[in-house]
């Protein structure tokens, strides 16, 4: 398709606006920006373009979306609607910090406060901020947090401990708080190697950092020992709730010991993507970290709400105001609509789902961990790609059976990773079709890997070459 | 209720698959724990959860109408941005990973980027951050990188919740900042001048400033660029249907908070940051970036590039840990964009010019005073003669919000910030003061 | 403003493709008469145009709630129906005509075909009519051509307005239309009967009555069909969640108002009429139908059929003039009997009854008398010992519509008719009930 | 696709009712209904389906939409956002005439009774109703009038009168309220034969019914005459409006002599035709007429407004309201938006596409009357059917090209028409592509005809057999 700045015609126009009610003033010339190259189209075909773009995309709402560690379950279309309601859309936010104002935002606030309850009920934390506006940035939050808190004990802290399963953001997060990251390799079981742990640990250490279930979608049987090894050296435990969906409702990170938790909502809690954002990463802490948490804060005393903008023990603002808002409300409607029962069993189903997907295709492809996965499985495409048949290859064979592919190559510690993460909210007969797509790829993989060079055929496009991208650098349309 | 599928039938199909008896065998390996849920209840129906929320959106007692601003503003949004951004295919995809599957995001993404390199007049800028505020903290952390100095200037006519949030990422490491106090509300560009030496990284500021005024930045910015610092500045992207834009002043980072560009104010977020720089900076971006490049038939692919930087490959050595970003609300900045257009947005900037300055007129007609020197866009500070809480109060009392007083930031006690958009209408300016008036 | 793309430079060679010089050469043939506006002004913005019907609805001063029916329903509209029917797919596309180019449209209006037989267990039906009235007024007709009779008996317990859309239609054409009173509220059996000679046609009822009684008409129309009328009724799609049905009654041709089926009351329209009738009458029917066949390729495909009543072919000899329907309204239907599904619509009628008789234990316990004689669905007609009116009146000074005063249609000046939905809570059940027994 | 009832599996549930709050009653045994089959599906499912077959459909917003007596133009998104306002939406129709319940409706009757002012001034109207659902529904309203007019003046007239070249509604109307149509062949020119006409007119007659400009796409130069004529005889003059848009704030029917118009507010006023319907067919008449208007309507009296529900002489009801409310709405606002200047402007831009269309392709088709056209052209491919490619084969020919097909095989007075209406919303650039693909039509036409027969190629069925559709006579799913 055309790029939108190359249908423009000089003199179009889609919006209008409202007539000028007063004398119109110059702006003075010396500060005046020169042209401004922006596509200049009617609204018809501004519609067009982009109505026809989004039909290039695949979606959960068009597609299964089995992308591992992504948790692509459906949205309710009532979260979409609830979150369109006028009183909250035109709310600035403001208003929760400016005199005798808090009665015009406190059902905003309310939401909040009612959210972060239930959030610290589910995860078993007992305080929480919506401030962070991505799981990363919740990380970074919860780090910071941490960070935060052993410096009020005087207690120089200087490394990070994660898993080599670890999502990158792990790393990444400990790192833009000054931490050096140490990274400890996993056992034959696919969790975290006790023993090397030991070695590790040490009063240097700020922080264990542990995603539980794993990246490789297992649940670490020993996180209560590593929990209380790390606090036996005074080091936090940091949960990232990437994986919360497997467990939710049926253990909670902090009975597991875990000091600080991020939520990932647009994963766990029925907010979209929105095709790589937004999210939201509210976090949670035990009482003793309450007064690191970010500002501004929504509280409740005694009956009434409060915003705490000044907090001298605050890690200080991550946001401008409370996060992303309106995410925040759908992932509260969410967990509201689901209740005790509903959330529970959601983890339930999601966990089923993944095994049964697991069950069907073991006996295809080679599975480096074979035990009771959670809410992801892990398979490993080596001996395919040997064959001539990569990850690659079979997620682009995947795209033409009318599936989004699985993630590929992560977690990083499996060769050729195949990671499918089917959510709770696909049905049976969908997981079928999908099983024996793969199925297919594999008797073609052993028939004729050649084949899979010609994947995708169905697509408007077909393997872009990442590495002419990355050379040629046209990050911007040449106009 | 659930949003789960399966019958009973399915589910005990699926158990036997999986050679477990029942569900809770696959939970063997997790503690058992009876979790006490006192708060969260039994779930409800979707009718009952929207009265829910549409009950607490209530509780929000409404304004006749208001003039906040500083920093988050209340403009128009064109139909077409919500509908657009409402297509299943948009909201409902992951961040374009599979290339072939997704270039209805890719490409609008790279659309997204050139708007932004446009509209900014500079080269490279990726596919979103989180907010303006924390698309200047990494701006900062990117001159860090670039320059490998260790001193920061920051003017203090920056938006001081941005001013916190570079302060916040900035506390854990090993970086001198400095922030310079301003001459009443006006940058003192001398003091700026005067503390740019060859251990500092950046100097940061903000046009128009977040008391309203627009300066030239472009002296000081040469002057820095002689000893290798760089310009990181913050931007209000609506402003720049008219003002000089950074890539012209020779910013080398220029931020922002995309908010206006489309989006709700919606209590806060979701927003977007931008973040746009120089070619030559291109590897010390954070953030997903959108490349072009031709697929095995030679057509034109868009595809995600440059990953090596970020933290799923690069781990604790990338640019920024950032993984999630707010790719709809920047595709609701293009959309915005699109609608108005290269007339459209010089237009609404100066419609926005036009009915601040009359409302600068007002004002002074009733005996106030604005305090700002220099040119304003839309927004301005006006000084009474008593505390503006005060003031404030009165006219809350009658469903105006009149501004942001500025004590609240550390200003002084007789100051608002007010801010006029298109929004505002001259009946209500005249009202408003005539309000005023009586109360002065 | 305006929607049309084109820019001076366009028009001029687009002009000179045509041989012209100016656009007006084109209107040459027009006489020429300036029209002198004076209602309608300048066009407006967008935003204007919003804030202009905005300030339009507020002037509706809202109820708290209400008890009205009557034909028209308040029902709670699951949000994938709004969804699903904001599909630019679905209600930008014109009357699908070109099969390739519309099986989207095509097999959503057979699967509503599909939808409406089961729910009324009847063979055929069509892609919809404008309304419930002109549904039952369509099928009036249709029961003449079939039996090529000349006189319709219609029940008067038959919505009032549905009977008088029937009394228009018929006007003009050379048929007797005798309705038959009601014996109090409910319809005379015996007199209906009597009434039924060899010149009848169609005898006209509707279930539940428009007073909310439910009736199994079975024998009488089993007496009717001995004499070759035929059954025509209107019925309340949601009472068949749990009723029987028009099919297991025997009717020949049932319809009814789709309104309640995922279709907003909005002021009285869109909606959509049904008409559901048995397979040896469709080419009687009036209206698109849709029919399954294969492609080229034995591909199962939906393609409109018998197209050869309609009017554009068959002209002043087609089975009805309707050319434009509610095939959107039809596709909400749709997708509400989707999603309440099976035990759904069941669960959702029971619901309603049991609500309603609730509402009436609670208005007899006060010392107020139902009128029904028989089962009532959702709906019910309660009579007072003083004028409706005044009732009305006193309780819709507290924001409550307390139902239809049936003086109104003629009927008694003390009676009301009283809807109870799901959307009722019991809470404003006892409310209102405490409010009637403080005044009565 | 499979059919939603196929995909349906027992037990599943999308759509959750609130809780019930009193006691649950059974409904007698002896009244109730035997099982119901309605499709049993999950939420994700249900969207899946209905969004993956909505892709299936062409529309305005995804494609060029020339179809000929259709004027399918861009909808503004605003129309769709306005309509969706919950004062509107839930507002009861029976508060129009309930005592004392007009304040809460206010708003709405205003919106109506502003709206009939104004379609009164484009049209040339004196007064209006909004109660007819469709064009076709605003016909028999209007023939109604035109009869009950006749009546109250004891007037029998049997008769009205109606162009060869016109819509079929029109005939089909008129049958509907018991008239004899008689047709008036068409002339060289394409319009009415005036000849003709004087030799059918006389006291029999009860109406002219034209469309004007025509459905060649014509105007009827001699309307003026016509209209004199059919008033000679005490016949009166029905505007079919399907074709307002071309002549819109150019020239008013009520000027050139019509007594009663109908409007198709979904075709000229901006509110999309939703895959059939809903439209809104508002009528309009001369002030002699106003008396028989149907009921119920809003009038404005004095200051106020009043709803109108009894009145001897109108002709009752024709719906139970004020008919399709919200496409009023967006009707008017449409109307709003545009204002007089937009109105006009609108109209000669339809004129001006439509006479670019025809001058581009006609070397290359024929046109049958070759004449300034004004909003649509039609050509005639009866040529181009002798050498085997018939209009239907151009319509499948263009659908693979992107375009929705023209309206073909109408007007019936055309040998294989092929009918063309660009509408103003669309783009040169549009009209060329498109002209472009239908002269490489022309030239496949010439070179290899049985390539046709091949088309559509892209579509997910091609050719579906008609008659055996019609025989089979399968209407609902074999389940």
């Amino acid at each position: 398709m055309k790029l939108i700045f190359e249908e423009s015609k000089s003199g179009r126009k889609s919006f209008n606006l409202p007539k000028l009610d007063v004398n119109l003033k110059n702006f003075p010339d010396e500060l005046c920006r020169s042209e401004l190259n922006l596509p200049e189209i009617s609204e018809l075909d501004l519609i067009r373009h982009f109505i026809n773009l989004s039909r290039l995309n695949f979606s959960v709402d068009t597609q299964f979306y089995p992308l591992g560690s992504c948790t692509m379950k459906y949205n309710p279309k009532i979260l979409e609607k609830a979150s369109n309601i006028p009183e909250f859309l035109n709310l600035h936010p403001f208003l929760s910090i400016l005199p005798d104002s808090i009665n015009r935002c406190k059902g905003a606030l309310e939401l909040i406060s009612d959210f972060q309850d239930i959030l610290c009920e589910i995860t078993g934390m007992d305080c929480a901020t919506t401030s962070p506006m991505a799981g990363a940035h919740g990380e970074l939050t919860g780090i910071m947090i941490i960070s935060s808190y052993h410096k009020s004990k005087n207690s120089k802290r200087t490394k990070v401990i994660v898993p080599d399963s670890s999502h990158g953001t792990n790393p990444a997060s400990a790192s833009m708080v000054g931490y050096e990251v140490v990274t400890i390799p996993s056992n034959s079981e696919g969790e975290m190697d006790v023993d090397e742990l030991k070695k590790h640990l040490d009063t240097d250490v700020a922080a264990v950092m542990m995603t539980c279930p794993n990246t490789l979608g297992l649940f670490e049987k020993n996180i209560k020992e590593i929990s209380d090894l790390a606090h036996s050296v005074g080091a936090l435990m940091y949960y990232d709730g990437a994986n919360l969906n497997a467990i939710m409702g049926k253990v909670r990170p902090g009975d597991l010991g875990f000091d600080v938790i991020h939520v990932n909502v647009h994963k766990t809690f029925g907010t979209p993507h929105g095709g790589g954002g937004p999210g939201a990463g509210p976090v949670g802490v035990k009482k003793f970290l309450e007064d690191f948490l970010p500002i501004p804060r929504v509280k409740r005393e005694d009956d009434s709400l409060v915003v705490v903008s000044n907090s001298d023990k605050s890690i200080g603002h991550v946001s401008s105001f409370f996060g992303n808002f309106a995410v925040i409300l759908k992932a509260y409607l969410y967990i509201k609509l689901l209740g005790t029962d509903g959330i529970k069993y959601s983890a339930e189903m999601a966990v089923l789902n993944a095994n049964y997907v697991m069950n069907r295709l073991k006996n295809y492809l080679k599975l480096p961990y074979d035990r009771t996965c959670m809410h992801e499985c892990v398979f490993s495409l080596s001996e395919m790609a040997k064959k001539g048949a990569s990850a690659l290859d079979f997620a682009k064979f995947l795209i033409d059976r009318g599936f989004h592919p699985p993630t590929i190559y992560f977690p990083l510690i499996v060769k050729e990773a195949f990671m499918i993460e089917p959510t709770e909210t696909e049905s049976m007969e969908t997981l079928d079709k999908f099983v024996d797509a793969i199925i297919d790829a594999v008797k073609l993989a052993e028939q004729n890997p050649e084949a899979f060079k010609e994947f995708p055929k169905t697509t408007v496009i077909s393997r872009p070459d990442e590495t002419k991208a990355a050379k040629d650098l046209i990050v911007k349309a040449r106009l | 209720m659930n949003f789960c599928p399966h019958t009973p039938e399915d589910i005990r199909e699926m158990c036997s698959v999986c050679n477990v008896n029942e569900v809770d065998d696959l939970f063997k390996e997790l503690p058992v724990e009876e979790i006490d849920f006192k708060k969260l209840g039994k779930g409800i129906s979707e009718y009952e959860g929207y009265n829910l929320i549409l009950n607490l959106a209530r509780k929000n007692n409404l304004l006749s109408y208001h003039f906040l601003g500083a920093g988050f503003y209340d403009h128009i949004i064109p139909s077409v941005v919500d509908f657009v951004a409402s297509r299943s295919e948009f909201y409902t995809a992951y961040t374009p990973y599979q290339p072939e599957c997704s270039q209805g995001t890719l490409q609008s993404l790279f659309e997204y980027q050139t708007a932004i390199c446009n509209l900014t007049d500079l080269e490279v800028t990726n596919a979103s951050l989180y907010d303006g505020g924390t698309a200047l903290a990494e701006a900062v952390l990117m001159s860090l990188r670039i320059t490998k100095r260790e001193k920061i200037i920051m003017d203090k006519s920056v938006n001081p919740i941005y001013r916190n949030i570079v302060k916040t990422y900035l506390k854990f490491l090993p970086y001198e900042l400095i922030e310079v106090e301003t001459e009443e509300i006006e940058p003192d560009f001398g003091k700026i001048k005067s503390l740019l030496d060859s251990n500092v990284a950046c100097f940061v500021f903000q046009n128009p400033t977040f008391y309203g005024s627009v300066h030239d930045w472009t002296d000081l910015i040469n002057f820095a660029h002689e000893k290798n610092i760089l310009a990181v500045s913050s931007v209000y992207p609506i402003s720049l249907g008219i003002v000089k834009t950074p890539g012209k002043m020779g910013v080398d980072i220029a931020t922002g908070e995309g908010q206006s560009l489309g989006n709700p104010l919606s209590f806060g977020g979701p927003y977007f940051g931008f973040l746009v720089t120089k070619k030559v900076y291109i590897r010390n971006m954070p953030g997903r970036i959108v490349g072009e490049t031709l697929d095995r038939n030679n057509k034109r692919a868009y595809v995600l590039t440059l990953q090596a930087r970020e933290q799923h490959i690069k781990r604790h050595r990338a640019t920024s840990n950032i993984c999630s970003n707010e790719g709809l609300c920047a595709l609701r900045a293009l959309v915005y964009l699109c609608s108005l257009g290269k007339s459209g947005l010089k237009e609404l900037a100066l419609i926005n010019f036009s009915k601040s300055e009359y409302m600068k007129k007002k004002l002074i007609e009733i005996g106030l005073v604005i305090k700002n020197n220099a040119t304003t866009f839309n927004e301005f500070v006006v000084k009474f003669n008593r505390p503006a809480k005060e003031i404030f109060s009165t006219l809350l009392s009658k469903n105006i919000a009149f501004g942001i007083p500025l004590y609240l930031f550390g200003g002084s006690e007789n100051d608002i910030l007010i801010n006029v958009t298109e929004k505002m209408s001259k009946y209500n300016i005249d009202n408003v003061c005539s309000i005023l008036e009586a109360i002065l």
